[in-house]
């Protein structure tokens, strides 16, 4: 789950990391108000995605009526798909230097990775590949954590300057309290701002937390914008179903993210587009295989279903009384190529055999999923 | 041989009072595993399907002289489990619970490798070395005994290839999934070693997906291998940034795409098929030589 | 460094473990005012030393008059050899049952030994001898820390009552976290009561902090009760040397702890009584040398002064320079026996030598430990 | 041979530019020891003693190949200092820093285990073999090279000691101080070990004192040794629950006192000299044989 700049600054200020003075807006009437208390400001599209500033989401403004102009035109703007609903309004920077101090899972090594830069402000793949004598990087064994040697090496190694020693030092180690403390997977200042009275300051923030120990977190669960989430993909979460959306027209279902995942290969490999990715899990209800196939159907993009299902938890008859019941219940109105193999097979088909007699909705049962692929494509065309 | 369980295997089954414990505990004894007992605080005394229910894997172990865990109580106590197993003194242990807290995974990972125990997962569906021992979720009937290992990160696409190499007459020595998160205790290489050494392997097929540099790092292992290794990568058609369904299957700052895992595999002279069923074709071709 | 029961009963309860409802009273008239105010209460005498109650320290009052009473006769009674100054005053509990709960350095093992009772009420190597199956104990390893899974255990193993493990549970959680939080070297609870209501309280509590780790802890560090120790010891730490005052009358100055300690055992080897351990360290300088003669000085019993040096870093002449100033600055009145050996003993000797000459004090100079111990021994006869 | 130091020992000293740790950096060059680097954070380009002077470990090591580090910072910096010189890649660690917070010790004890690294002390000597490497504070003027190992926990009464056996013309192939505090990085056992398979070692001079049951556990290693030990115990005469100077010499809860030790010692066919004469003594009297 990915925080907010303006959550993630509360949690670093709450973790005694110096962030600039700032406020949340949700209208032009609100930047207003605040831009008229702090005189010069900049306001800050609060969408979860990266590279805000160069898609046009960040704006300084000097003036309360250059505040309005800017605001009205970020509200409702569209950032890399995302909308803009909030603004975060902060007090402008004197900046003198910009640095950048960042941990994340370090899936390679099994631990937390330390990232420290002496500049900042591109991204950090950016910084790693032009400046590699201005970055360091660590990994911190979870058995020990984070400990001052490590600290210094990374200061050392990424050139900061002396005279930023110790507060650099400071907030690594606030920072990395703040990875340990909310379960994160990463959290990130880009830039870590020194400003031109020798303040150094947080003047970004991003701080994702493992969606898994969120039950360990009620409070940061709270803070999920469910707005930033495709509709789609929200019902399903809700319905605990695995559904990201994709742009093409051949609908998805499977069961396992393997499997979903190769359904989607076959039917590229076979010149078609795959609409979604759809992992009804292992052990699927008939009721569950229903809703996969409503959340489906509302992609009006889709014009053919193909259902890949290997029975091993999984039972075919299950997913044979789901889809029954889908039909039954809602109009299809397009092909469904299925594909039933595994436990509880020959129940399956017969059920659909059966179903078939007196349905009017398309359904094409295969063999194999490479067949099915092939026929799906056909039916796309 | 096989590598990891096989018929001296004896297993506790951990959360076996739980619904899903319960059950799989019911479908592995009646492949022939040897669980001999079953742990949930506070219930010893208890039988599941004719297993003794202990209080700690300590006592069982000291009752039964378990070597083995399979472990199914929720994400919240997965790592408590997996500790309690270490000190307890069990070499292996199978992890299928899902949705742990990566931070967890970590320190899980650290416990065994102190220890010199083995985890598979954790979500992961299990191991089995057919008509030997089962430890896990996999629908057993679909393996055959034979020569090819199998070492997986997903469990469906796992069994999909496994039932066509059935279909060809091809049997396995040993088949499993070593999970589908980020942070797993046993990664490829760590299979892959133990395939090259056991004597009932001839070939083995990895089966990769999308996520991570794992796949990567075992081409470079494969390259000192002396058994052929065929590969499968899912997620050719996944975009970046969304995660498929696996915690781990999510292509990050340009890393883990299925088309640098496929040609650091063609590199070291590992055939990838297209599609399971090619995979299964490839590898009939192969034993053939 | 020793917390007092009231003082560590304190920060049990800062940490989350119920404590029995208590004030600390330094005066009768307190004692009396709080009774007053309780009804019924227990007379807990603040003495830093095990055994209190066997020793008669603590009392129950069941009237305001009877307080007073005992009040008095505790107020000032030595208690194994500490005075009591200070009392702590407790409302009666309705015990139903006793148990224990304790962590303490585990040497052996290089960890915390985690040890649970299902009674107590006794000392814990009593429990351990007259009743093993109702004791659990466990190594924790300080990479890991502690489990719930080992909590389980410790309950599961000391044959707890079902009734009970929530509450034990999270109390063996939380004096652990006291255990890491303030860096002990042991922290107890014995008993943990559970009241006839069912409540589980801690009735008593033990609190020792690691005295290397309280420059982390000035707080705990402020609550050192120096009346509790003896008071040339005191003024031998504040001096930077380790004194340890003995019964016998025969002053020994060494410079290690182990030299020291061998040094006593020559003494009793050859039939005399050490009157002290007295390590003066690692490159003493003169004046430590002054001042551990001066501490020395101060025991009235001592009737000869052995000083055995073997000179490392630590250099033979010094410590002749610091023997001549403290006798010329002070009357010695008592034979010192001198032994010098290793850095600079000719010098060293030498100048004992020229001093003998002008003083009237008695240095006898011996050429080995062993002939230093029969000499001493000799004259204080 | 020797154990542990010896002629290729390369160290750095951590907190060189302190009082102590240049003090004695002078004193180890100048008995010939190789002290290649020092390392104070900030201080990188200076000089002490001639020695190039480092931020990190990991930079002298870089720099020089240094294969050792004797410790000289403050108590409250020499944990953060032994895991600094772990991950820089030492394999010998000496720390003489006294007053370490103990639970800090236990961190210590832990990691150079996990990282298979010898740490000696804290709060201790060091470590000598005459006429190779002095990684430490002794008085390297005393001692002889010869076939007498001799481990201690105290060190004025090692010196005590070795000096006897120097005098009666007996030499020393390796003599360290294990170190006074309760947790400590070798103990008698871990250095036992190393004389006993050290082929210029003789015969082994075991100084112990109250406190712990260091030396019970070594008598029942010494059972199985093949080489002869002569003990000494020190602390005849302390009273239970006072700290003798080291924080590890006390007598708890009836624990540790020199009686105790000095039987287990007897019992294995330790001879235990009753003065630090009468251990030189008998390990002449033994040589003899």
């Amino acid at each position: 789950m990915k925080l907010h700049e303006y959550q993630a600054k509360q949690i670093f200020a709450q973790n005694g990391i110096k962030i600039p003075k700032g406020k949340l807006a949700k209208s032009v009437e609100e930047v207003e108000a605040i831009v008229r208390e702090f005189g010069k400001a900049v306001l800050k599209s609060q969408v979860l995605v990266g590279g805000r500033g160069k898609a046009g989401g960040i704006k300084l403004v000097n003036s309360v009526d250059e505040a309005v102009e800017k605001a009205k035109e970020l509200f409702g703007k569209e950032i890399k798909g995302h909308l803009v609903e909030k603004i975060y309004v902060e007090e402008q920077l004197d900046i003198d230097r910009e640095m950048y101090v960042g941990f994340t899972l370090d899936r390679a090594n099994k631990g937390i990775a330390a990232i420290v830069s002496s500049i900042g402000g591109m991204n950090i793949e950016e910084i790693a590949a032009k400046h590699p004598d201005k970055i360091a990087r660590k990994t911190i064994n979870p058995k020990w954590g984070l400990w001052d040697y490590q600290i210094r090496e990374l200061l050392y190694e990424s050139n900061m300057p002396k005279e930023y020693f110790k507060e650099v030092f400071g907030i690594i180690k606030k920072l990395y309290n703040v990875m340990i403390k909310y379960e994160a997977e990463l959290t990130e200042i880009n830039p870590l701002v020194v400003t031109k009275d020798g303040e150094v300051i947080a003047a970004d923030a991003r701080l994702n937390i493992d969606d898994n120990a969120l039950y360990r977190h009620k409070d940061l669960a709270e803070l999920k914008d469910y707005t930033e989430i495709d509709q789609l993909e929200r019902i399903a979460e809700q319905k605990g179903l695995n559904y990201v959306k994709l742009d093409g027209n051949i609908g998805v279902i499977a069961n396992g993210a393997g499997m979903s995942m190769a359904t989607m290969d076959l039917i590229y490999l076979e010149g078609g587009k795959p609409a979604n990715f759809l992992d009804i899990g292992g052990g699927a209800s008939a009721e569950l295989v229903k809703e996969a196939m409503s959340i489906i159907l509302q992609d009006k993009n889709v014009k053919v279903i193909f259902i890949n299902i290997f029975g091993g938890i999984t039972r075919c008859d299950q997913v044979a009384e789901g889809l029954i019941k889908a039909l039954s219940e809602m109009k299809v109105g397009i092909p469904i190529v299925l594909r039933l193999a595994g436990t509880n097979e020959e129940e399956g088909r017969k059920m659909i055999e059966e179903f078939l007699k007196q349905t009017k909705e398309e359904i094409v049962l295969v063999e194999t999923m490479e067949e099915g692929a092939k026929k799906a494509v056909e039916l796309a065309r | 041989m096989a590598i990891i369980i096989d018929e001296n295997t004896k297993a506790v089954v951990q959360g076996i009072t739980g619904y899903q414990g319960s059950f799989h505990t019911e479908r592995m004894l009646s492949y022939g595993t040897k669980i001999v007992a079953g742990v949930t605080p506070g219930k010893a005394g208890m039988e599941v399907h004719g297993v003794p229910v202990f209080n700690t894997v300590r006592d069982a172990v000291e009752e039964t002289n378990a070597n083995a865990s399979v472990i199914f109580v929720p994400a919240a106590f997965a790592a408590d489990a997996v500790f309690e197993a270490v000190d307890a003194g069990i070499k292996t242990i199978v992890c299928i619970t899902e949705g742990i807290p990566v931070h967890d995974e970590l320190k899980m990972y650290w416990k065994v490798k102190d220890s010199n125990v083995t985890l598979i997962g954790p979500n992961c569906p299990g191991i089995i070395s057919p008509n030997k021992s089962h430890l896990g979720i996999m629908p057993p009937q679909i393996f055959m005994e034979g020569n090819v290992g199998i070492v997986s990160r997903s469990g469906t696409l796992t069994y999909q290839i496994a039932y066509n190499l059935t279909k060809l007459g091809i049997g396995q020595s040993t088949v499993l999934g070593i999970g589908g998160d980020r942070i797993i205790g046993s990664d490829f290489i760590d299979i892959l070693e133990r395939f090259e050494k056991d004597k009932e392997t001839d070939l083995v097929v990895l089966i990769g997906e999308i996520g991570g540099t794992d796949e990567e790092k075992a081409a470079e292992f494969i390259k000192d291998m002396s058994k052929p290794v065929v590969g499968y990568i899912a997620g050719i058609t996944a975009p970046p940034g969304k995660r498929m369904g696996h915690a781990g299957a999510i292509i990050e700052g340009g890393m883990g795409t299925a088309e640098s895992k496929i040609k650091a595999l063609n590199e070291v002279g590992v055939e990838v098929g297209k599609t399971p069923m090619e995979v299964a074709e490839i590898v009939k071709k192969k034993l053939k030589r």
